[in-house]
């Protein structure tokens, strides 16, 4: 099954999705895999597994210091792979991989487009790859019939949506405001116009990201979006108490 | 350019989607610009009143007789208002940003050179400003902090990473991807995502048409050969301008050799076989990066060449084999520094040293009758603790322990 | 002149015998080059292809706005090579040197530019080189003895008077009584016996020439008036004698006040009360000095204005009425400093910067279709140790801490 | 009895006289009164004063020194004047005063003069300052039938000699060599020709002065000068041994 429709059937049961994120091999794949399994056991309907880069341009410093240390560890993307194709094959959601463009470069597209529909990776968001440098990673995301994730942001213009939108599958990947990760958004009424010009511009399903940390953000956003996306706030939580806290973070969220 | 924004396979705009609506604007008033002949004669005449333009081009007598060759040559971009060629990428995107109509502009810094530069064109023009320095760069180029506060600006220490230039760009667009309503980006060097390539070979092409015209003036006819150090590649590219459509000129790019190419600590992208095709920071260009995409630390004495990645313009012109690509050595370079200093009185950056060490080696290759330029990117006054810690000054560690002492708490 | 070597009262040649046919052949090599086109030429290239000629004229806008009053110009001798005006004359007299057969040069030095800017000159045309600087700064100026040494120079330390600027010159002469046969004495500023005042005002006008037609361009017409400060008046007489000619431009020069002209702590002979007239270092002038004659200590922030003594052609000046004089602070100097790298992204050297703070308290007098001249004599970069300290920089003091302790025994 | 004259007749009894220099006010007063008498009881035939003065240009770093020193003590040209007027008053030998310009010119020149002659000083030495520039001071020693010493240097050309004995009187301070005082002298075979050359010059006595320090320095000189100068020697032997050393000191020297 694809993206899309496992996100809409999991959409058909419940008024909002939650999508969580985490920096793969930080604080170690250990810690990764109990984190996961505290996810899903507590709801979470996907998970974005960031493949660390060294040139974290467009996240924050949580984040990034995440990418850094997750390296000098000893992190490679072939240990990414592998760990990945665990837990797609241990846990019934959909995973993605989100990282910059450099890794899946390097690698060779093609290779990495066949190697992750291999273990049943779903998508993608490379948050440095606009439609225009991304034609062949555009092409191998419908070979392989995996989801190129676009981002809209509160500057895309109406017309850019749809453009991204018409190059986009899966859902698109709404920022919720200008600047990098992990600080925290305000969901005032420019927020509002904002995702209203989202919903606007295209059919698929509309994640929120950037700075979402509890209950209270989440019901916001419930009937504006259809995923809330929580990535920096549960990397916080496992440095300061551990993998196990983020079961009970995750299961007041909704 | 085939492709909007590419060098051949090289360029290209990699950005955020954040940042799409800002960089359409930043490419609308640069084409502007570049097309009104009024802009280009705006530029020229603050660069000849505010600093020193045209540079001069230096005969080298006495370094051309040591080495017995070709004539040596110098264009001085060292003598620049603060003291580098960084000055001319600076103020010319100053005067784009006023016409945009922007309030504020940050920039990444290495050396402390293009922070330096940025932060006088902030004050001249009345600009907020502030500037990211990797951390290890704020300590080894720690006068020119000093003065970039002095002269207003906000220097931001960047921990991240390897604490050098690429980081602090890293570090410089995450500024901008929140701030970028009344902030522009002022890119140091001719790398990072189109516009700004060609925008800051643009700009700093004047260093090439001068040199040019005043090689013909001075010596008669086109030099043989042009050496340039290559960090990002923004002095290279500004005085290779000038001589591209002479064939016959033979174009030189000096990389930083660090502790020689073979210890992996060094940061020559083109002149060794450690670098790959890669994206980062915006662009598509030659990286040193490992297998899986991570860039390597690099290494250099001269921070302005401490990169990782290079022009994508050069990494088109060295695959076309227009420019040829070679590494000097930290170790050359503090031979070369001495040499020139007792032979010409003129004292180089470290960076634009590299460019020296270089064209010592291939000057006894040309005649008398022919000419070699080297472009002196920038002064070595700002080195000055690097060059006396290298040169292990008795005379200037005593000094320094002794103001050490004063400061003692 | 009256008598020769004599400007109206002041000037002279009170020289010990031993030196009196040297100086009868400087004389002589002196006169001969002044009447010839070709050796002025030759000068007017050396400074366009190896320091930076002409210097620019820089409209500061931002401060002269901030003043409400004329519009301040800037004559740039800090983008000359080695970073002051210092470099007109060295140069100059390097040709002179040339031409006299002499091997070896020896100079005083207070800032150390001068020092530098013959260590230079020393290394391009291939002469050895001595400079004589006071111990005190050679402790306040390290930067700069550092450079004099690695371009080749020694660098004598003179710990006997007051360990300044004059006591430099006297060791210098007592050098130059041993060595007059194959060394030249490079006088760094227009005192001295004659011929000194008189060339070395030559070499530096220069400065004056370019500015009058300048301004004539970029302005239209003559400024009101002109500032330059007074070490021994090497750049005031530069730039002076652009104007002198023209009666209605004021000319202002402006000497160390130091703590205060009331404390006695300062180095205004002509804009104080507290000097008188005198002969030493071969030359009659006005000089800080008691009542047995007996020269006083000095003092100033800045290095190179820190003398007992000043021009005789200024003296002249002074008393014909035609120039007059002003004093600024330390703590002016500070302030006017600080207010120029803010504004216009600019910083003069300490020395310059006197001529700053007058011209800004002068400046709201004039109407905005009115202009002044402010001669920048050279950059702030040589000062950094002294200006950080003043302004108790507390990042620039953890990192000389940091540094000393690297250096720690 | 003016100056020459008194030479004239000391040296028709000896084949040399000898010169002393000493620094007024270095160490002390004091030091320099047992230093004085100790030489006009060992021989000295002439004795040079020098009025310290802050920038002594001609002076090498002993004397250099000591005009410092003395400076720094407070020594002021009123008080040589009161010592060398004592001096002149208590010894019968020759004074002068040696010293530079600046010092004749603040105290106003025709007053030192004055004063000079009051108080017994026969000759002035004043190394900075040429014929040329010595108008006024030449017309005053005239005027005052006093000294004005002029100096010779090796430098010196056979007309500049001429000139500079027609505007000297007394004797010629020869200067034995280029450079300034204290440094040793090689009386070579170029010395006896510059010696000669002098002598050509000039009917006055020639002193020679610049580094003689023993009994042989004296003899070589005894037939080509009239005059021997001893002045850093004795200094320096006053700075090491004290004063009392003075006197054997001279007695050896002929
Ligand atoms: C003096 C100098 N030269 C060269 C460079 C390298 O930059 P680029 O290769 O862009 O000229 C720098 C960078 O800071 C510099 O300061
Ligand atoms: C920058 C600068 N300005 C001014 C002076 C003062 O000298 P003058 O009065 O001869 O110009 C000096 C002397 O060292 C100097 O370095």
């Amino acid at each position: 099954m694809q993206l899309e429709q496992q996100l809409g059937a999991a959409r058909a049961q419940k008024d909002i999705l939650l999508m969580t994120h985490l920096v793969l091999g930080y604080p170690s794949f250990e810690v990764n895999r109990q984190v996961i399994k505290q996810m899903v056991e507590n709801g979470v309907d996907v998970i974005e597994l960031q493949i660390p880069f060294s040139e974290p341009m467009a996240d924050g410093p949580v984040i990034m210091m995440a990418n850094q240390e997750s390296i000098a560890a000893g992190a490679t993307v072939q240990q990414c792979f592998e760990f990945a194709a665990e837990m797609a094959a241990t846990h019934d959601i959909p995973f993605l991989f989100m990282t910059y463009y450099n890794i899946l470069f390097k690698y060779d597209e093609e290779e990495f487009f066949k190697k992750s529909k291999e273990i049943g990776i779903k998508g993608f968001i490379v948050p440095d790859l606009p439609p225009e440098e991304g034609e062949k990673y555009l092409a191998l995301t419908k070979k392989y019939e995996l989801a190129p994730i676009q981002i809209f942001a509160p500057t895309s213009t109406e017309e850019r949506m749809r453009f991204l939108a018409d190059n986009g599958a899966g859902f698109i990947y709404c920022v919720a405001r200008k600047g990098v990760t992990g600080k925290k958004s305000s969901f005032d009424e420019d927020f509002a116009a904002y995702m209203a010009r989202c919903r606007a511009a295209t059919d698929l399903p509309l994640a929120v990201g950037f700075g979402i940390a509890d209950k209270s953000d989440v019901e916001t956003l419930t009937g504006k979006a259809d995923i809330a996306v929580i990535g920096t706030a549960t990397i916080k939580l496992v440095e300061e108490k551990g993998p196990e806290a983020v079961g009970p973070f995750i299961a007041s969220l909704r | 350019m085939n492709k909007k924004g590419y060098f051949g396979n090289w360029g290209g705009a990699y950005i955020p989607e954040v940042l799409y609506e800002t960089f359409k604007q930043l490419n609308q008033a640069f084409e502007q610009v570049k097309g009104d002949p009024a802009f280009w004669q705006e530029y020229i005449d603050l660069m000849a009143t505010y600093s020193c333009r045209p540079t001069p081009l230096t005969h080298a007598e006495n370094l051309s007789r040591h080495f017995g060759g070709g004539q040596i040559y110098i264009k001085r971009e060292d003598l620049n208002h603060t003291g580098a060629h960084k000055a001319n990428n600076v103020m010319g995107q100053g005067l784009l940003v006023k016409r945009m109509g922007k309030k504020r502009v940050i920039a990444e810094t290495g050396a402390g050179q293009h922070g330096v530069a940025t932060a006088t064109m902030a004050a001249k023009f009345g600009f907020e400003c502030t500037i990211y320095m990797g951390e290890e760069d704020v300590i080894r180029q720690r006068p020119n902090v000093f003065w970039m506060e002095k002269m207003g600006a906000t220097v931001v220490p960047v921990t991240s990473g390897a604490r050098t230039l690429k980081d602090a760009i890293n570090e410089a667009f995450r500024d901008w991807v929140s701030s970028m309503d009344d902030t522009h980006y002022v890119m140091g060097t001719v790398c990072g995502p189109h516009p700004f390539p060609e925008m800051v070979a643009w700009f700093q092409s004047i260093i090439g048409i001068e040199a040019r015209k005043q090689i013909l003036n001075q010596f008669g006819k086109l030099p043989e050969r042009v050496y340039a150090c290559v960090g990002g590649g923004s002095n290279a590219m500004g005085i290779f301008q000038g001589f591209l459509a002479d064939k016959a000129v033979d174009l030189i790019g000096v990389e930083a050799g660090g502790k020689g190419i073979d210890t992996g600590q060094h940061a020559a992208r083109l002149a060794s076989k450690d670098a790959s095709v890669g994206v980062a920071q915006g662009y598509k260009t030659m990286f040193l990066q490992n297998d899986d995409g991570q860039m390597l630390d690099t290494h250099s004495v001269a921070a302005g060449l401490d990169y990782i990645g290079v022009s994508p313009i050069l990494s088109d012109l060295w695959e076309k084999k227009r420019v040829r690509f070679a590494a000097a050595t930290d170790a050359e370079v503090m031979a070369a520094l001495d040499l020139t200093m007792k032979k010409e009185g003129i004292i180089p950056a470290l960076e634009s040293t590299h460019a020296f060490v270089h064209a010592f080696k291939e000057a006894p290759e040309l005649k008398p009758d022919q000419a070699l330029i080297i472009n002196q990117s920038g002064r070595g006054d700002k080195d000055i603790f690097t060059i006396a810690h290298a040169f292990d000054d008795p005379s200037w560690k005593a000094f320094i322990r002794g103001k050490g002492e004063e400061y003692a708490t």
